[in-house]
């Protein structure tokens, strides 16, 4: 039971979405059905987000109650999950501080909290490239060498000066690296990995659908 | 700039240097504003998620417009949190099944119909393009490179004979698009750097100017 | 809305219909040949002995063994493999008892890897040995769990990091920390964007699609064997249609355009 | 140790205190170097251009804050062009991480600028979980996956969203996006119901999308900070990507170097360890 109703269920589910790619969505139960399930994943993977927002918590709490290595910080991690979330849940009617938009306290943490710091640690890896740059990419073998090379052809055309310094060489060398690098053997290899990346996709679904892929479930 | 903008900006800046003083070093002040960041994301979504789809996809349809029907997903979305049971877990694996197989059944076809086919097709190039030399060669580029980096990820077969002078032609081809590859991120992660530095040098130092 | 004259059936999708039959029928016939035993062929794919490898010197190191199933949602077809080639590893760790850590970043990873990594101690009659905690829920924003995962690399030292899944920015966080405490790095993600990370830090990098036949290849597990012969007879299937098409549009550009409007997607 | 031994082992934090220093200089010393217009930002800037008065595009937001410096600015260029145009702008977010306020407050902060009426003239969908489903969903029926609009409307009460239904009523979708949810708009949509579509993402994801470009899925590509700035010469309001064009270009030659330098620094030692050896 633990697995055969999760998997008829699959099954079920994957076959109507699938039939109904190839019916007219304008038939009358062709396409309310489909969208039936469509909102089925909408509401149940809303409760998964949830549920990741009710296991930080839980981990938080188990590290400030247990005292491991660290709690301190995990207080600020509740403090701050509840200081953004319980004002949004409260009506807008009772003060403008709560709710979601401008002038509320979650609107405020977004932009001048969360946002910034979000930024800010993309940032950062600005930082890492240039020292990856520096000590981690190496024209180790004859491959890494003409990846190494396209690199710094492209990353030459990209900026203004690297441009202004291309077209003083003989020849147009921008057109040529757009269209023979970008739109030429880049084009070729990316057309290459998305029918690749699409047909193991697709199996993967297949596999889902028929019940044959259960790791999702947790099955080893 | 009034008060409270000049105190954003402060908070702004703070919480932007601290992430960054992990560049030198890992320490508390980092470590503070790095859980105060996931608190903050994961707090987030709970205001949105209540809103948008607790709210807005199950309450009020099953309220207002009476579906008595959506009690089902409402159902097997609870069912989501007997995963904190060890004993009862097993009772998540429908809702599991139900958002796994809404995925697969859209994308076993999508990605076969809009992506498989139409890559094929725009392959499908002449060798004698009308208008010219150049458009020719892109062409015969094009064509050698798509195949020779399918025949790379091939498997089913050693890499020798005919088979592994293409899959060697499709490695070259591979390292060239990833050199491109190479470059464009780091363009991408220069950018986000700047963006940074933008609201430091002229928000941030900009509000200097009221205090001399 | 008006009654309009329309199919119930698409029959302007009929090429998707055969692709998508001719797909399933590849699949489903080689997988039931892998379930009868029948002997399917792989290529090998180095990136994976070294696996088995770098898990042997974390042993002979007595230094933990890092495992992330990359940082996607448990829906993503690349944390799946993920998920299965870290069932492959924990059947290593468990043989040598080598410490292993799995940090995660969604709950449906964190169970479907608990499970995983549970079973493959059981496997191998090491049941006492395995600990929930090796698999464990790090945070939810893609960064907040890279810095947490950089902290415990520079901390711990361990031995070998793994990196089998779908990997975004962050991933050069993680390559860069993990050459700087000198692990050996091996890593496999599906999207190109971070392959040349992966290819200029890491010792061994799957790529692409090596990701599924790494799964396949290690766990010679029937299903996974089907799904990759089915897709690379596919793939033969598209490079003669591709080179068919080529001929016929050099050949007569009418032909050509003909041949070609088979494959057009509504 | 010599020169090379001593510049490898060199604390990285020296490498980013030059990449600080660097990024800082064209503040003091700005240079105005001018910015080539790709042909695949001036194609999607022209599939714009030409769209009829009064016709609905779809403004995605499908972009985390992190990337704000590469794909606000495109967001911001297109919200511009699209009141400029008197276009019905939707927006909506695939994203639970932010887009949705940010959407929100960009398009109501841009459409007071041109007088633009909420609900009658743009309308914010807001976000639902599962991007598969929101955008196979909205082939059918947008209210069925939207029912209320981002602060709870109910669509009926808005009268934009009472004549656009499905992708019927969608003339152009122009998305802005770092993560692989554009390929989704691309397989889903574009080929499921044909909507003309352009994709502005971040420069990490541009390489990909040429093969999309030339297969004709997408009609526009604008890649990462370059691609915004393209996009905001060729509408004459320049903005924020266009004055990192300087930072960006100074960056890069540093970058350039530390390659140079490292694999320098390799090539030396290898040829020396290969002398010591022999």
């Amino acid at each position: 039971m633990r697995t055969t109703a999760p998997v008829i269920v699959a099954f079920l589910v994957g076959i109507t979405l699938v039939i109904t790619f190839f019916l007219n969505e304008k038939t009358p139960l062709v396409g309310q059905l489909s969208n039936q399930l469509l909102d089925w994943l909408i509401i149940i993977g809303g409760f998964t987000l949830l549920l990741g927002v009710v296991s930080i918590l839980r981990v938080s709490w188990q590290t400030v109650q247990r005292r491991k290595e660290g709690w301190f910080y995990k207080i600020a991690t509740i403090v701050s999950v509840l200081v953004m979330a319980i004002p949004s849940l409260l009506p807008v009617s009772w003060s403008p501080l709560f709710g979601r938009f401008e002038g509320s306290i979650y609107d405020w943490l977004f932009v001048n909290l969360q946002a910034p710091m979000m930024a800010t640690m993309f940032a950062t890896l600005a930082f890492y490239i240039a020292s990856a740059a520096y000590r981690a990419f190496r024209a180790r073998t004859a491959e890494a060498t003409l990846l190494l090379l396209t690199a710094v052809l492209v990353m030459f055309w990209r900026v203004p000066i690297g441009e202004a310094i291309l077209n003083l060489m003989p020849g147009d060398m921008p057109y040529f690296i757009n269209k023979f690098v970008m739109n030429g053997a880049n084009l070729a290899v990316q057309r290459g990995i998305i029918i690749g990346a699409a047909l193991g996709a697709a199996a993967m679904s297949l596999r889902i659908i028929l019940g044959i892929e259960r790791t999702y479930l947790g099955k080893g | 700039m009034s008060g409270l903008e000049i105190f954003q900006t402060w908070i702004i800046a703070f919480f932007t240097l601290a992430l960054f003083s992990f560049l030198y070093k890992d320490n508390p002040i980092y470590k503070l504003a790095e859980n105060i960041f996931a608190g903050l994301t994961a707090g987030y979504q709970v205001g949105l998620i209540w809103d948008t789809i607790i709210m807005q996809k199950l309450w009020d349809p099953l309220v207002q417009n009476d579906e008595w029907w959506l009690i089902l997903p409402g159902t097997l979305g609870f069912l989501m949190f007997s995963r904190f049971f060890t004993k009862i877990s097993w009772l998540s694996r429908i809702p599991l099944a139900v958002v796994f197989a809404v995925t697969a059944g859209v994308q076993l076809t999508t990605q076969l119909h809009g992506l498989v086919l139409p890559q094929m097709q725009s392959t499908m190039l002449s060798v004698w393009s009308s208008n010219g030399f150049v458009a020719s060669l892109l062409a015969v580029v094009t064509i050698v490179g798509v195949i020779s980096t399918l025949i790379y990820f091939y498997f089913s077969h050693e890499h020798t004979g005919a088979l592994g002078i293409t899959a060697k032609a499709g490695i070259w081809f591979i390292m060239i698009s990833f050199g491109a590859h190479f470059g464009y991120t780091v363009m991408g992660r220069v950018s986000l750097l700047i963006g940074r530095v933008q609201f430091l040098v002229e928000d941030w130092l900009g509000t200097f100017q009221h205090f001399f | 809305m008006g009654q309009e004259e329309y199919s119930v059936f698409r029959n302007d999708r009929i090429n998707a219909l055969l692709a998508v039959v001719a797909f399933s029928t590849a699949i489903l016939v080689f997988t039931n040949w892998a379930k009868k035993g029948k002997p399917l062929f792989l290529r090998k794919i180095p990136g994976l002995d070294a696996v088995e490898e770098a898990v042997g010197r974390a042993t002979e190191m007595g230094r933990p063994v890092l495992y992330i199933p990359g940082i996607e949602e448990l829906d993503q077809i690349e944390t799946i493999a993920g998920i299965s080639i870290l069932g492959r590893v924990a059947q290593i760790t468990a043989q040598y008892e080598t410490p292993l850590t799995v940090p995660v970043r969604y709950p449906l990873v964190l169970a479907a890897g608990q499970e995983v990594v549970q079973q493959a101690y059981i496997h191998v009659g090491k049941a006492e040995a395995y600990d929930k905690d090796m698999v464990r829920y790090v945070a939810g924003e893609q960064f907040a769990f890279a810095a947490t995962v950089n902290g415990y690399m520079m901390r711990e030292r361990p031995a070998t990091n793994i990196y089998m899944g779908a990997f975004f920015a962050e991933s050069l966080l993680l390559a860069e920390t993990g050459n700087a405490a000198g692990s050996i790095q091996i890593a496999g993600t599906g999207r190109p964007e971070q392959l040349p990370f992966f290819v200029a830090a890491c010792d061994y990098t799957l790529m692409g699609e090596e990701l599924y036949a790494a799964s396949a290849y290690l766990s010679h597990e029937p299903v996974m064997m089907g799904g990759l012969k089915g897709q690379d007879l596919m793939k033969i299937l598209i490079v003669v249609l591709i080179l068919a098409g080529v001929i016929m549009a050099t050949y007569s550009v009418d032909i050509g355009a003909a041949f070609k409007s088979w494959f057009q997607a509504v | 140790m010599n020169f090379w031994e001593r510049f490898e082992s060199m604390d990285r934090r020296w490498v980013y205190l030059m990449v600080a220093i660097t990024v800082v200089i064209p503040f003091i010393f700005p240079m105005k170097f001018p910015v080539s217009v790709s042909p695949e930002a001036r194609s999607f800037f022209d599939a714009v251009d030409s769209l009829p008065d009064s016709s609905v595009v779809m403004l995605v937001f499908d972009y985390y804050p992190s990337t704000i410096a590469e794909c606000e600015p495109m967001a911001i260029a297109g919200a511009h062009h699209l009141f400029r145009k008197h276009c019905k702008v939707v927006t909506l977010s695939n994203i639970p991480y932010g887009a949705p306020s940010m959407a929100e407050s960009i398009t109501r902060g841009i459409a007071a600028e041109y007088g633009k009426e909420y609900g009658k003239d743009f309308v914010n969908l807001g976000y639902k979980y599962g991007y598969v489903s929101v955008l196979k969903g909205m082939g059918v029926s947008i209210e069925s996956i939207f029912p209320a609009d981002n602060r709870g409307t109910p669509l009926s009460e808005l009268p934009l969203m009472n004549y656009v239904k499905n992708y019927e009523q969608v003339d152009f979708i122009f998305e802005v996006a770092d993560n692989a949810t554009a390929d989704f708009w691309i397989s889903i949509v574009n080929a499921g119901y044909g909507v003309p579509m352009g994709v502005g993402c971040t420069a990490v994801m541009a390489p990909k999308f040429y093969a999309f470009l030339g297969a004709g899925q997408i009609v526009g590509l604008l890649g990462g900070m370059k691609g915004a700035a393209e996009y905001e010469i060729l509408l004459d309001k320049k903005g924020t990507a266009f004055r990192g064009m300087d930072i960006q270009s100074l960056v890069h030659f540093l970058i350039i170097a530390l390659v140079v330098i490292g694999n320098v620094g390799f090539f030396v030692k290898k040829r020396r360890n290969r002398k010591t050896k022999s």
